[in-house]
C-alpha cells in the first residue's frame, strides 16, 4: 500500500465564521493553501460553526454530522475515499519551471512541494472503483489554488491518452480557485485547449468521463475540462462558476443571489447531473461505470 | 479617455507645431521650407522612439485606443461582402458578439469576433463588447454553420474577457467556454484566428483555436488582464502597468513562445491613425495564410491543429517520486 | 378532482356493497357466501361493461385519473436501477421532464419522460407536468448522450403538452421541438416511445419518434387536446367530450391508423386500480419489443424508422392541374 | 409565362384597426381565411391606419409606404416576388382526404379550393432565383389558416426529396396559423415528424436549406420544417411562436409583453437570423444562395 494513504489527513481551514455561503475564493489567489492549521485537535464547521473533533473527521468523510457541509480535503485524502485498496499507481510526477520568468515563482513552487509534499496541483494516476479500472486525477486546492499551470495541463492531456490508449474511463475531481496559474501567463491559458481537446479525442474514442467538480471549481478550469464530462457531478455546496465572486459583485455592482454559484445554483441551472455527498460518492460513480463499460 | 496618451505628447505637440508652420507658409507665402523639413525629420525619428519602444503597458494602452478600429471595421475592410447572422437559437442575440458569412476575395467565409461600441450607446447595446454565453454560443453555431458548408472560418479577436455578470454565470459562462474551445478545435474547415486589440483570457481563447494565430502589432493576449493581476498581486490594480510587464502579454514575446504565428504589423503609431491602411495590411496577411491553410487537406490540417496545443506547455519530469520518499 | 368518475358511480358503489357485506360476514359469522358470489359476478359483469365500452372522452378522463401512475412510478416498477440525470446544459433542470439511466434486465437502457406532481406542491415544482423548451433539451442531451454509449431509449410520455408560457415562448418552445424531432428521428439506437397517459400534440411527438410506439389503452394521443379543440370548433371548451369523439385519439384508433405499434392493456378499471399489475404488464411488452428490436441491425432501425413516418399521410393527386385551368 | 404571375392580387384583409400589434391569431382557427375581401380598391394599413390606394400596394409589394407594416399576401403573389420570370414549375398537386372522417371537411375543403384557386395550404415546386435553380414552397393562410395536413406534409416532403436527388437548395415560404390542420387529427401531428425528418436526410445530403417566416407562423409549423432551416428569416412584425397568445394569456393569467411574439422578438431571443423585408427578400435569398453553391 502506498504511503499515502496512512499520511494523516490534514484539515483545510479552521474559521470561526458562521457565514451560510461557502467561503468565498479570490480569483486566481494561490495564496489560500497557507491558511490550513495541519495539527488542530477540532474543526469548526464553516457552516453551522459545530466544532468538530478530528477524529470524527475521519469517520465522516470530513463532513460536518450537524448540517452536511463538505470540508475542503487534500487529493491524498480523496484518494483513500475513492480508490479501492492497494490500486492507485500514480503516472510519472512532473514539476513545473517559469517560463515567462516569473519574479519569486520557482521559490514559490519550491516552498509549496515542501509544505504541501505534491509536486503541483494535481495527483493523478491508474487506479481501481469498485472493481473498475480507470483513470483518476483530483485537483489539489493547496497547491497554488488548484490553479492549472503547464503540470496539471500535461498530466491531464496524458490521462485522457492513456484512457484512450488502454481503453479507460476517466474520472477528474476539479477544486480549483481562480483556475489559471498566473505566473505561467499564456502558457497556463493554453492548458484550457489542450485539455479540452484531450477530452474530445477521448471522447472520439467512444469513451466515458465523469467530471466532479469540488469546492471551488472556478475559472480555466471549470472553463476547460471540468465542464465536459459525459456525466457532470459536484459535492454540495461546492463553489461553481467562471468569474469569481467579488469579481462579478464588483463589475454589476449587483447584491449577488444567496445561493450565488454554488453546487445547488448550478443544479438549478441545468449544469450539473447530480450533487452527491462525499458519503455516496464511491458508490455513484461505481454505478455509473458498471452502466458504461459493458 | 482621451485620445492622446501621456507618452505621444511630444510628438502630438510636433505634430500640432508642423500644421501651424504649414498653414503660416500658405496664409504668408513665406518659404519655411527648410524649417518644415527639419522638423518633419525629427517627427519621424519621434515617431519611430515612441512607437517601436513602447511598454508592454503602452501596448495594452494602444490596443485600447477609442478610435482603433474595432471587428465591424475591419469586416467592412476586408471582405467584399457581408450578411450579418444573429442568435444562438436557444436564448438571445448577444449583440457583444457578431457573425455573419463575408466575401473574401472572391470566396465566402464565415466571420466572427467581438464588436464593442463606439458610443456609449453602442457600447451599452453591446455591453462593451464583453459577451455572454449566448453570445459564444451564437458563435459556435456560426462556425458549425461553417463546417456544414465548408466555409473557411475567420475569427478577429477583440475582448477584454467573458462578461463577469450574474446572469452570464447563471446561464454557464464557463460551460459554453469549454464547449466552444473544444468544439472549435475540432472543426473539419480552416480557421484563422486574429487578435486585433485585447485578447482577455478564456473570454478570448474561447473563440481563439485556429490553424494559424495572428497577433496585431498593438494587441496584446494574456491569461489575465494587467489590472487584475495587479489586484491579485498587489491588491493594487493600479499597478497594472507591472503586471503587464510580467505577464509578457505581447506579440513579440507570443511569437517567441510560439503561441502565435506572426505579428500584422501596423501604421505608425498604430491602426487608429489609418484604418485603411490597416485594413489593407490584414488582407495581405489574410490572403496570405489563408492560401496556405487551403492547400492543407482538411485532416492533416486539424491533425495539426490539435498537435500545435498539445505541444504547449513547459514542465520537467521530476527524478524520484515524492511520496515513498517523504511519506511519514 | 374526484377519484370516481360519474360513470363508474354504479359499480363503486356494488364494490362498496360487496365490502360491506363481507365485514358483516366476518363479523356476524352468518354465511351469506352465495349472495356474496352473486354480487361479485354482477360487479365483473359490470366492470367489463363500463370500462370496455367508454366513450373517447372518458377515456381522456381515465388518462388524467389522479391516482394513474406517473413517470416515476414505473421507473420504480419497471428498471432494477435508476439515477436521475439533470439539466439541459444551457438554461435551467426542468422538472416536468425526469431523466436518467437506469437497468432493465440487466442492461443499461436511457429512460426520459415528462413527470406530472401527485400532490399541489410537486405540481408547482413540476410545472403540472408541462414541459418547459429546457426539458426538451435536457430530453435530447440525455438521448444524445444515450446515442454515445449505444443504450436503447425508453420514452415515456405522459403530457397534455408542451407549456404554454410567456418565458416558453421566448425561449423557443417551437424551435426545441422541432431539434427534438429532428434530432430524435436520426439517432442511433433503439427508441421504444410508450403513450401511458397523455399524448398532446407537439409536446409530445416532441419525444414521440420511435422505433416502436405502444400506448396504454386508456391513454390518449392528438394533434389538440379536445378542450382546445371544442374551444376553436364551437367557442366551447365544456363540449370537449364531442371533440374526442371526432379526433379518433383512442389507441384502437391510432393502431388501426398505423400510428402506433401495439396497445398495453391496463388492469380492469385502469391501471390506477393495480400498480403493481401495470408495472408488469409494462415490462412484458418493452421485453418484448426491446428484445425484437435489438436485433435489428441499427442502420436498418433507423432507416425504417424514418420509412414509417415517411408513409404517414392520406392525400390524392388532383388530375388536371389548377392553375393552368382556372387562371383568368 | 405561367397564367399565375398575371392573376390579380388579393387583398388579405381590410381592417380599421389602429392596433400596434400584429392581429392576433385564433389558435388552429382555419375562418380567417373568410375575412379576405379581393377587390377592394383602398386597403388600410392594420399598424398605422394609413389608406393605401391598392395599384400603389402592387409597387410596395403590399407594405405600408408609411409605417414599413407587411400585409399578409396569397403564395401565388409572393411568387411574383420571389421567382425569376418564367422560371416556375409546380410539383403534381396533390388533394386533401377525409382521413377520420371528419364531419364537413370535405365540404369545406371543396369550398376553399374554390375560393381560393388551391389545391391546399402549400404552393410548390422548382424555380430560380437570381439564376440559381431552387425548390419553393410556400404556405397559404387563406387555405386553412396555413395549416399542415397531409399535403403541406407530403408536398414538403417531396420538395426536400427533389432536392437531394438534383442537388437543389430549398426555399420554404412559413404562415400558418395554428399549425395543425385540426380536421386531419393525428395525420397532421405526424407530418410535423415527416417534415422534420425530410429536412434532416436533406442536410446530411449536405444541402442548403433557407426558411422564412412570414405573418403568422404559428404551432405545428413553427415546431416542424419551419425552426429547421439552416438560415431562418423573418418578414418585420411577422407573428411567430409556438402556443397562441390567447393560449399563453388565458393559462398565465399574464400581460403578454408589447412585442410578444413578433419577428424582432424572436430576433432579440436568438430564434432568428435577419429579419428581412419583402422588398429586399428577393436579393438577400440571392446573396445567400450564392454564397452556398459554388
Ligand atoms: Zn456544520
Ligand atoms: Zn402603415
Amino acid at each position: 500500500m502506498l504511503r499515502v494513504f496512512r499520511s494523516k489527513p490534514k484539515y483545510v481551514t479552521v474559521r470561526s465564521s458562521a457565514q451560510q455561503q461557502p467561503s468565498k475564493i479570490d480569483d486566481d489567489q494561490p495564496e489560500r493553501a497557507k491558511k490550513e492549521v495541519p495539527d488542530n485537535l477540532w474543526a469548526r464547521c464553516e457552516k453551522c460553526s459545530t466544532l468538530i473533533y478530528n477524529k470524527e473527521m475521519e469517520k465522516t468523510k470530513h463532513v460536518c454530522a450537524n448540517c452536511g457541509y463538505h470540508f475542503r480535503i487534500p487529493a491524498l485524502e480523496r484518494l483513500r475515499f475513492i480508490c479501492d485498496e492497494d490500486t492507485y499507481k500514480p503516472f510519472t510526477p512532473l514539476v513545473a519551471t517559469n517560463p515567462l520568468g516569473f519574479p519569486g515563482y520557482e521559490s514559490k513552487l519550491e516552498q509549496t512541494r515542501i509544505n504541501t509534499r505534491l509536486d503541483d496541483a494535481i495527483v493523478i494516476g491508474t487506479t481501481r472503483i469498485h472493481g473498475y479500472a480507470t483513470v483518476l486525477g483530483i485537483i489539489d486546492f493547496s497547491f497554488f489554488g488548484g490553479s492549472m499551470g503547464s503540470v496539471v495541463g500535461e498530466q491531464l492531456t496524458r490521462g485522457f491518452e492513456y484512457g484512450i490508449k488502454h481503453r479507460l474511463p476517466v474520472i477528474v475531481f476539479s477544486g480549483g480557485g481562480g483556475g489559471a496559474r498566473m505566473q505561467e501567463g499564456i502558457f497556463s491559458l493554453m492548458q484550457m485547449a489542450k485539455t479540452a481537446q484531450a477530452v474530445g479525442k477521448f471522447k472520439e474514442a467512444g469513451l466515458f468521463y465523469i467530471s466532479i467538480l469540488t469546492h471551488p471549481t472556478m475559472g480555466g478550469i471549470y472553463a476547460s475540462f471540468s465542464s465536459l464530462g459525459d456525466i457532470i457531478l459536484a459535492e454540495p455546496n461546492a463553489l461553481i462558476g467562471f468569474a469569481g465572486p467579488r469579481i462579478v459583485e464588483e463589475t454589476t455592482r449587483q447584491k449577488l443571489p444567496a445561493d450565488f454559484q454554488t453546487s445547488e445554483y448550478a443544479l438549478h441551472n441545468g449544469m450539473l447531473d447530480r450533487i452527491v455527498t462525499r458519503g455516496d460518492m464511491k458508490d455513484v460513480i461505481g454505478k455509473l461505470l458498471s452502466y458504461h463499460l459493458r | 479617455m482621451s485620445t492622446v496618451f501621456e507618452w505621444e505628447k511630444p510628438l502630438v505637440e510636433l505634430e500640432d507645431k508642423i500644421k501651424e508652420l504649414r498653414t503660416f507658409i500658405t496664409d504668408q507665402g513665406i518659404d519655411f521650407s527648410q524649417e518644415l523639413t527639419e522638423l518633419e525629420h525629427k517627427a519621424e525619428r519621434l515617431r519611430k522612439e515612441i512607437y517601436e519602444k513602447l511598454t508592454p503597458w503602452q501596448q495594452v494602452m494602444m490596443a485600447r485606443h477609442p478610435k482603433r478600429p474595432t471587428t465591424d471595421d475591419y469586416v467592412k475592410l476586408v471582405f467584399d461582402d457581408f450578411i450579418e447572422l444573429h442568435g444562438d437559437r436557444t436564448y438571445r442575440d448577444d449583440q457583444a458578439i457578431i457573425g455573419g458569412i463575408g466575401v473574401f476575395e472572391g470566396e465566402p467565409v464565415t466571420i466572427i469576433g467581438p464588436q464593442k461600441g463606439r458610443d456609449t450607446k453602442e457600447n451599452i447595446a453591446r455591453n462593451f463588447g464583453l459577451p455572454h454565453p449566448e453570445g459564444y454560443r451564437k458563435a459556435l453555431r456560426l462556425m458549425k454553420q461553417a463546417e456544414r458548408f465548408h466555409r473557411p472560418i475567420i475569427a478577429l479577436i477583440d475582448v477584454v474577457g467573458a462578461y463577469p455578470g450574474i446572469e452570464a454565470e447563471q446561464r454557464g459562462q464557463g460551460l459554453v467556454i469549454a464547449e466552444c474551445i473544444e468544439q472549435m478545435s475540432f472543426l473539419k474547415v480552416p480557421i484563422i484566428c486574429i487578435i486585433t486589440g485585447e485578447g482577455g483570457s478564456g473570454g478570448a481563447l474561447a473563440i481563439g483555436v485556429g490553424d494559424r494565430i495572428l497577433m496585431f502589432e498593438h494587441a496584446w493576449y494574456s491569461v489575465i488582464s494587467p489590472e487584475m493581476c495587479a489586484n491579485i498581486l498587489w491588491k493594487d490594480s493600479s499597478r497594472a502597468s507591472e503586471a503587464a510587464s510580467l505577464l509578457k502579454l505581447t506579440p513579440t514575446y507570443l511569437l517567441q513562445f510560439g503561441i502565435i504565428d506572426d505579428v500584422i504589423t501596423e501604421p505608425l503609431g498604430g491602426a487608429h491613425r489609418d484604418h485603411n491602411a490597416m485594413g489593407l495590411q490584414l488582407k495581405a496577411f489574410l490572403r496570405r495564410y489563408l492560401t496556405e491553410i487551403r492547400k492543407i487537406p482538411i485532416d492533416e490540417l486539424v491533425a495539426q491543429r490539435l498537435n500545435r496545443f498539445r505541444q504547449i506547455g513547459q514542465f520537467q519530469e521530476r527524478a524520484l517520486p515524492n511520496l515513498e520518499k517523504d511519506g511519514d
